[in-house]
């Protein structure tokens, strides 16, 4: 491994050769695969393929058992815990929405942004200008702005997946991992949320996990198909939905 | 708001009046200040304080009953000076700080003239403060370990050398026992008690290596190594006796375990300060036949005052199976103890029924009088009892008078030159070396 | 611009809260102390000293409530650091005994004596000074709860399972309290105290001034309490509550909040049993007994849980009831209606009083949606005062 | 050298007396006077009247012996006349054997302290050296073995040369060599062949024996008394350790059982259920209620009290655990802490109920015959109820394996357990299966409340002495896993056993408390976690 003498990498994110086994069950099975900065990848494949157990390794919930996982080329993802990774810069939007239900859509931004996230630094925590001024931005950005000081456990469904792209957004983080963005979404939530990620591509490296084949091919971006914890396929949508294997395993063999 | 359920509507206008300024404090006060029973010309009022709920339930519900008995029986004889006697129940749910919660609730709301209560050290140290602060009378019905003499304080239960020592002194000359094993629970009782004993056994000549000290924590369930120890100990050429002071719901399991491994009374005796007829309740006793316990009354012993009172005991509480034992027995000295110095000095004022009080004789059920000392602990007679296969005891012993109680005792190395005499030198703690109030000085 | 901690922190409901406790603090000792005894409006010093004793709980339902209520660990071994405040004061009121207890003795306590010791132990070192046994009030409680948060935060034991093993923690210190061995009297724990500060503890004028004191801390900590849920950390534990696992992916490091404020409850529950011990006059292992935390628990769930004010009400709503119940005929009864208001209040009333209260307020005043911030009071989503 | 056992003389001195008896002609006064002694109800008259008696000679002599063990023998105080109760009921006069009718109404058993049932267990234990029957010839050799009078010597020998039982004969041989070792007239190569007989004895006994054996023996002896003693005490050394597994696996058994159930509401569930103590309380209380009726109206049944308290245990508690289930706990799914207080509730009812019901006090739950006593293996003593209480739990265990594994309810349990949302669509009842998986755990806590009423108080606090224990073997064993709660349940037994002779019962239980914090900081889910990403959810 000569992981921290030099730049391994010039990938943002770098898996190499990853498994994970729980209690036998190969989750993750030599899994490879490079993520460029600033590049948008649609991840695709059928339940049970590994795409979560992936973002669970990426985002340091879940340790693999063997294998590299390199971030910005030069950190070892393996040895840092979700706190520190979420520090670097690598945001996660859940499957199902996570947001703090009991809050408004305004604190869960505010305890989004990035700054001292120190128990010192919130409880003498004062606001400023430039704070508030993000928080603008960002609803604005995800629609909320009239909806600021509700529950965010009111809002809609897809109001409530804006909501947690848009605590992504002020997290500003170098990478977005993004689990299932439209799932439940109506059409026209589908696609402005398409639009929003591109918006987002703009100055961040992202990667989506989705079913949503109209919406991968919406986003037009580089598509990789896991399956049973490896990667099966990779290229534009056309490419890879037309590759025999991805059919074979999305229709059944 | 909830301050309204504790008095009168009467009260209600007048409070509203003055809620309007500082109502909750205010209101506070007026609830407590009119609460207690305007009553109290014509009746006499004798505070309960015995667990209803939680552990320790199980063995002070009866002693509750017995105090409601005995006030039954003193009304129907037309109360004391021309007055009912009123009893006052409370429940301090085996809580200690609740005890002297209640015990203040008991004296200060309730004015009763007397309490009859506690069963555990620790729920009789609790209301101590409170009966010395506000001056009132406890009469306090279980054995215990000694150590204290109070002057609001009557410890009718007996002190360990009306217990703990005449048993062992038994065991000595009658079983010629030679090695010891002292078992107890680990609290203050057990841990004093085997001081003393301890003490004692080396003083008549019993070699350290003889005597095993075991500790178990409350409501042990599980005795098979302890037994098995025992029963190793015991091996060892030497007569071999165990003197048990563990406490009560923990001899169930214990009792068990020994009639299971085949430890029969002849090989290895028990003798047992904690277990008396209510405990036996719960076992089947026959493979514990003639394992000993000492008290100073057993239901068995027949004497013309024990059978009445047996028999009006289970008329009064419908229950023909209903067992009396040793703490019933104190309750019902230090009840006829208090009528009889309340009558003397024609009062309830506790000062001078506490003056009253030493000196005051009431009969024992076991055949004897027994006499309230100046050290506020009484006389009794130690009996030996061995267990038979009904649950009952069969008295293969007894001393041949009345052993007075020592407040102090002359084992332990702090406390051999104290004793309590509330008479002529108004001291709990009287030193006898120095020749003064305060325990062993400086 | 957002105002300054404090400032912050005292919504209308929290300064009427503040203001209730101290007309009482003020007002009870004074009617006590001042009117004439058996006047009506006289409350009489068993009343002051029962209601000391609540105020105490209601300190110790505040500490659980911000663990508990805001960021959603229940433990169920709070009585411990409550018991080991109280331990820490009852050492310092024993050495106070000097040579007034019943051996004399002017070093050793009186059980040490019974049981021959023939020296004081290390530990009891320096509880002759009210300095060093007030710091050890928070300390102790505060070094315990550092120690166990530190283990069990950092291998993120959670929920359930810290629920359990916070009462096995209290269930082995009480085991380890009723040992005699241990040199704190055993099951008797300590008792018969005679001065504090050279004052008689059971002079009226001490308890009414213990009673003050007790006020004072429960305001002090629930202003404390209050400025810390009124806080973006008090936002942060809400976080947490309610997905640990999102907020760690935030960034935030969810093992050290809990542990600040863990730490922090455990040293108010401590300075709680440091006030309790006094007026109530004893401390034993009885404290320790798993049921006790568990019943402080439930004073917080009928209060409300998540608001503090509710947590401090359920604590004396309850133990009036205790108080109620557990004297007359109903008597034998007490413990039935302790159970069925547990499960009553967790079926019907999972908000708790005030929780219900607030609900119904805001269901009432439902016209306009952007609800004044006073009126939640403290309540869950504790709004920002800027607006 | 014998004034350590000067009271075990005595009261072989008595049977000694009655030995000779049987050879020489009797020599004592009146047999119906030495009789009367037995109605003066003072010990010491009593204790004359045993030895006077058992050297009569009289043919009655045995009966009126045994009788008095066995609390038969009464006595009216005031015609002093004394009576025997058959074993089959019949009265007769213990002066004369004449029958009689019925017991006169001031009759009283004659009573007996301890010394004068070590006497009487001497004087029969004399009488039936020479028995018909080869059990009671066993005991009485066991009883000479442990006061080896040497005037029992000659009966002994020619008891061991008539003896054709091998186990009884090895008990002769082993009485004659103690009576032997304590001789002071034996030669020292008889008490060499003593030292060494008694030495592959080897048990507590022997070494009690050895060790009693005082230091003006000749030096020979002395020595190979000394080396017996330490080689008796190496071998059991060595026992002790097994007895301490054995404790061990007793209390691992005993703490699965009482777990067990909550290993069902609680780890396959996820309710926490603190009222899982009263419900054992509620089986022990069930069969209390069997014992009593079986004793008032079928005492004949009684050993059978348990097998009929099993499943009417299983049904109350697991009926009242399905009420539980529909009235309180199926409001709180998915609060788990709610649940916590709200069970804590229902268990304080429940105690307070049955208080009231059955009263504060404890209840006696019988053993039955095949409950009691103890047999040995080895150098260990293993008591039935330990060894049926393990067999039960392991039975328990076993059932409760396969009903999940291999039932349809059991197939749906896991169903919903595993995921409640698409068993409900897949047409699987799942509130019924709620309902039935909770009484299920409920159920067989009232079977361990069953068992536990064997070897422990049968009170209202029952269940509270249990609960956390249980928790304790349930977390540390791993949730959702019955075979982490057995392992977890021996594992915690077995540790607590070997602590406890070194830290003592109190330190010891402290110890395992701790241990399992820590435990738990290094694997917060147990011993057999679930892994994967469906525990996190």
């Amino acid at each position: 491994m000569n992981v921290m003498d030099t730049r391994a990498t010039s990938a943002m994110l770098y898996l190499d050769g990853v498994h994970v086994s729980f209690d036998g069950f190969h989750a993750i099975n030599n899994l490879s695969l490079a993520l460029e900065p600033g590049e948008m990848r649609a991840i695709i494949g059928p339940n049970g393929a590994g795409k979560t157990t992936m973002m669970d390794i990426i985002t340091g919930k879940t340790k693999p058992d063997e294998g590299t996982v390199l971030f910005d080329g030069t950190v070892d993802l393996t040895r840092l815990d979700e706190t520190r990774i979420a520090e670097l810069g690598i945001g996660r939007k859940f499957q199902k929405p996570t947001v703090f239900e009991s809050q408004t859509v305004q604190d869960n931004l505010l305890l989004a942004l990035n700054v001292d996230h120190s128990v010192r630094g919130t409880l003498f925590w004062r606001g400023s200008k430039a704070e508030s001024e993000r928080i603008d931005k960002v609803l604005e950005t995800i629609r909320l702005t009239d909806a600021r000081n509700r529950l965010a456990g009111s809002l809609s469904h897809g109001q409530k997946q804006w909501l947690e792209i848009g605590m992504l957004l002020a997290q500003d983080p170098k990478v977005l991992l993004v689990d299932e963005p439209v799932a439940g979404m109506t059409d026209v939530e589908t696609h402005l949320t398409a639009e929003l990620l591109k918006e987002i591509n703009r100055n961040h490296t992202i990667m989506v996990v989705e079913h949503d084949m109209t919406f991968v091919r919406e986003l037009g971006v580089k598509v990789t198909c896991l399956h049973e914890g490896s990667v099966l396929a990779e290229g534009s949508i056309d490419q890879v939905s037309s590759n025999e294997r991805v059919v074979e395993v999305y229709l059944g063999r | 708001m909830l301050t309204q359920l504790t008095h009168g509507i009467a009260t209600m206008t007048r409070r509203r009046a003055l809620a309007a300024t500082a109502g909750l404090v205010l209101g506070l006060a007026a609830s407590s200040s009119l609460a207690p029973a305007q009553a109290a010309d014509d009746t006499i009022k004798v505070g309960i304080l015995h667990s209803l709920s939680g552990t320790m339930a199980i063995s002070e519900t009866t002693l509750k009953d017995t105090i409601l008995f005995l006030i039954d029986e003193q009304n129907k004889k037309g109360g004391v000076l021309g007055k009912k006697l009123e009893p006052v129940v409370v429940d301090p749910a085996s809580n200690w700080p609740l005890f002297a919660e209640k015990a203040r609730e008991l004296i200060t709301k309730d004015k009763v003239a007397v309490v009859f209560g506690c069963w555990t050290s620790v729920s009789r140290k609790s209301v101590l403060p409170v009966f010395k602060e506000l001056n009132n009378i406890l009469f306090y019905p279980v054995q215990y370990e000694g150590e204290e003499s109070e002057r609001n304080v009557f410890y009718t239960g007996a002190a360990p050398n009306q217990q703990a020592i005449p048993a062992v002194d038994y065991l000595m000359k009658e079983e010629k026992v030679k090695r010891w094993v002292l078992a107890g629970t680990d609290y203050v009782y057990p841990r004093t008690t085997n001081k003393i004993l301890e003490a004692y056994l080396k003083s008549k000549g019993v070699a350290q290596d003889d005597i095993m000290i075991n500790y178990t924590p409350f409501g042990h369930s599980d005795w098979q190594t302890i037994v098995a120890d025992i029963k190793k100990f015991g091996s060892a050429g030497k007569k071999t006796a165990v003197v048990s002071t563990i406490n009560g719901d923990a001899n169930v399991p214990f009792y068990k375990e020994l009639g299971n491994q085949g430890i029969k009374a002849t090989d290895i005796p028990v003798v047992a300060f904690s277990v008396g007829e209510e405990e036996l309740a719960g076992i089947d006793t026959k493979p514990l036949l003639g394992h000993l316990a000492a008290w100073n009354y057993f239901e068995s012993i027949k004497t013309p005052a024990n059978e009445k009172f047996i028999k009006e005991w289970q008329a009064y509480t419908k229950n023909p199976k209903r067992v009396t034992n040793d703490p019933m027995e104190a309750h019902y000295i230090g009840f006829n103890m208090w009528v009889k110095a309340v009558e003397k000095v024609k009062s309830t004022d506790p000062d001078k029924v506490i003056d009253a009080l030493p000196g005051i004789e009431a009969p024992n059920l076991t055949g004897g009088v027994s006499q309230m000392l100046p050290n506020h602990h009484i006389t009794k007679p130690v009996f030996i009892g061995e267990i038979k296969g009904n649950g009952q005891f069969d008295v293969v012993w007894k001393t041949p008078g009345l052993v007075a109680g020592d407040a102090w005792s002359k084992e332990l190395e702090g406390s051999k030159d104290l004793i309590g005499d509330w008479v002529g030198k108004k001291c709990g703690n009287f030193n006898t070396k120095t020749n003064k109030c305060g325990g062993q000085g400086s | 611009m957002t105002p300054h901690i404090l400032t912050r922190s005292l919504d209308r409901a929290a300064t009427a809260f503040v203001l209730i406790v101290a007309a009482i603090g003020v007002l009870i000792p004074l009617s006590n102390l001042l009117l004439p005894q058996g006047s009506m409006f006289q409350v009489p010093t068993y009343l002051v000293a029962l209601w000391g004793k609540y105020v105490c709980y209601a300190i110790l339902a505040l500490s659980i409530d911000l663990i508990w209520g805001y960021c959603g660990i229940l433990s169920l071994g709070h009585g411990a650091f409550f018991a080991l405040g109280g331990y820490a004061m009852g050492m310092y009121l024993m050495r106070q005994i000097g040579s007034r207890g019943v051996y004399g003795n002017p070093i050793l306590p009186d059980f040490m004596v019974f049981l021959n010791w023939s020296k004081l132990p290390w530990y009891w070192y320096g509880f002759d000074k009210f300095w060093f046994a007030a710091l050890m009030v928070l300390l102790v409680p505060g070094l315990l709860a550092f120690c166990f948060g530190w283990l069990a935060f950092r291998s993120r034991v959670t929920g359930v399972y810290l629920s359990i093993i916070t009462q096995a923690m209290t269930y082995a210190l009480l085991l380890a309290f009723f040992r005699n061995d241990f040199g704190f009297g055993g099951n008797n724990g300590l008792t018969d105290f005679k001065d504090i500060l050279g004052f008689n503890v059971q002079a009226e004028g001490t308890r009414a001034a213990l009673f003050l004191l007790s006020c004072l801390a429960l305001i002090i900590a629930f202003l404390i309490s209050r400025a810390i849920v009124a806080s973006k950390l008090g936002k942060v534990l809400i976080a947490v509550r309610d997905a640990e696992s999102r907020t760690r992916f935030l960034g935030y490091r969810v093992e050290s909040y809990k542990l600040f404020v863990f730490t922090l409850s455990a040293c108010m529950a401590g300075v709680a049993g440091a006030l309790y011990v006094p007026q109530v006059g004893i401390i034993n292992p009885s404290e320790f007994a798993p049921a006790n935390s568990i019943e402080a628990v439930i004073w917080v769930a009928v209060g409300g849980r998540g608001t503090l004010v509710g947590a401090a009400l359920g604590a004396v709503v309850v133990n009036y009831a205790k108080t109620f119940f557990t004297s007359g005929p109903l008597a034998p009864y007490w413990l039935f209606m302790l159970g069925a208001l547990f499960i009553l209040v967790t079926l019907l009333l999972p908000k708790g009083i005030v929780g219900t209260f607030n609900s119904w307020w805001e269901k009432a005043r439902h016209s306009s949606p952007d609800a004044d911030s006073a009126a939640r009071e403290d309540g869950i989503g504790a709004p920002n005062a800027a607006e | 050298m014998f004034a350590n056992c000067i009271d075990r003389f005595r009261a072989l001195f008595l049977s000694i007396l009655l030995l000779s008896c049987l050879t020489v002609p009797a020599l004592a006064g009146p047999f119906e006077d030495s009789v009367a002694k037995f109605a003066n109800d003072e010990f010491s008259d009593t204790e004359a009247a045993i030895g006077e008696v058992a050297a009569s000679g009289n043919a009655l002599a045995s009966p009126i012996i045994s009788a008095l063990q066995d609390g038969r023998l009464s006595a009216d105080p005031d015609s002093k006349k004394v009576f025997i109760t058959r074993t089959d009921g019949k009265i007769v006069d213990a002066a004369t054997g004449a029958a009689v009718d019925k017991l006169p109404d001031n009759a009283a058993a004659v009573r007996l302290n301890n010394r004068l049932r070590r006497t009487v267990e001497a004087a029969l234990g004399g009488l039936t050296l020479l028995s018909p029957d080869p059990a009671k010839r066993l005991a009485a050799a066991q009883s000479v073995f442990k006061s080896h009078e040497e005037n029992v010597l000659p009966t002994v020998e020619s008891a061991l040369a008539k003896e054709s039982v091998k186990s009884v004969k090895q008990a002769f041989a082993e009485a004659r060599a103690a009576i032997i070792l304590f001789k002071s007239d034996a030669s020292d190569s008889d008490k060499l062949d003593a030292v060494a007989v008694v030495k592959a004895r080897g048990d507590q006994e022997a070494l009690a024996l050895l060790t009693a054996l005082g230091a003006d023996q000749p030096p020979l002896v002395a020595n190979a008394a000394a080396s017996a003693v330490s080689s008796i005490q190496s071998n059991l050394a060595m026992w002790s350790m097994v007895q301490n597994a054995w404790y061990g696996v007793s209390l691992g058994s005993v703490l699965l059982l009482a777990a067990i159930g909550l290993a069902i509401t609680f780890g396959v569930m996820g309710v926490i259920n603190m009222a899982h103590g009263e419900m054992v309380m509620l089986g022990a209380y069930t069969t209390f209620v069997v014992q009593e009726v079986i004793r008032s109206r079928y005492p004949a049944l009684f050993d059978y009290s348990l097998l009929i308290a099993v499943p009417l245990a299983f049904l109350v508690a697991g009926l009242i655990g399905v009420l539980i289930e529909r009235t309180i706990i199926r409001f709180l799914y998915g609060r788990p802490l709610e649940t916590l207080l709200a069970t804590w509730g229902l268990s304080l009812v429940l105690q307070q109920a049955v208080r009231t019901a059955f009263g504060p006090t404890n209840r006696e739950v019988g053993n039955p015959s095949w409950m009691s006593g103890a047999f040995e293996l080895g150098q260990i003593t293993i008591t039935y109820n330990r060894l049926w209480i393990l067999c039960f739990t392991l039975a328990v265990f076993a059932i409760l394996l396969a009903m999940l594994r291999y039932t349809a309810l059991g197939l749906e349990m896991r169903a919903v357990t595993q995921n409640r949302r698409m068993a409900a669509s897949m047409g699987i009842a799942t509130s019924r299966v709620d309902a039935l998986t909770f009484g299920l755990g409920s159920g067989i806590a009232g079977i361990a409340g069953v068992a536990l009423s064997q070897i422990d108080n049968v009170s209202p606090n029952l269940g509270q002495s249990y609960i956390i224990d249980s928790f304790m073997v349930v977390v540390f064993g791993g949730v959702g896993n019955l075979w982490g709660t057995l392992v977890g349940a021996f594992t915690l037994g077995i540790a607590n056993k070997f602590l406890e002779p070194v830290a003592g019962a109190v330190l010891g239980k402290i110890a395992i408390l701790v241990l399992i914090i820590l435990f738990i900081q290094k694997r917060p889910r147990g011993l057999f976690a679930l892994k994967g990403r469906a525990v996190e959810a």
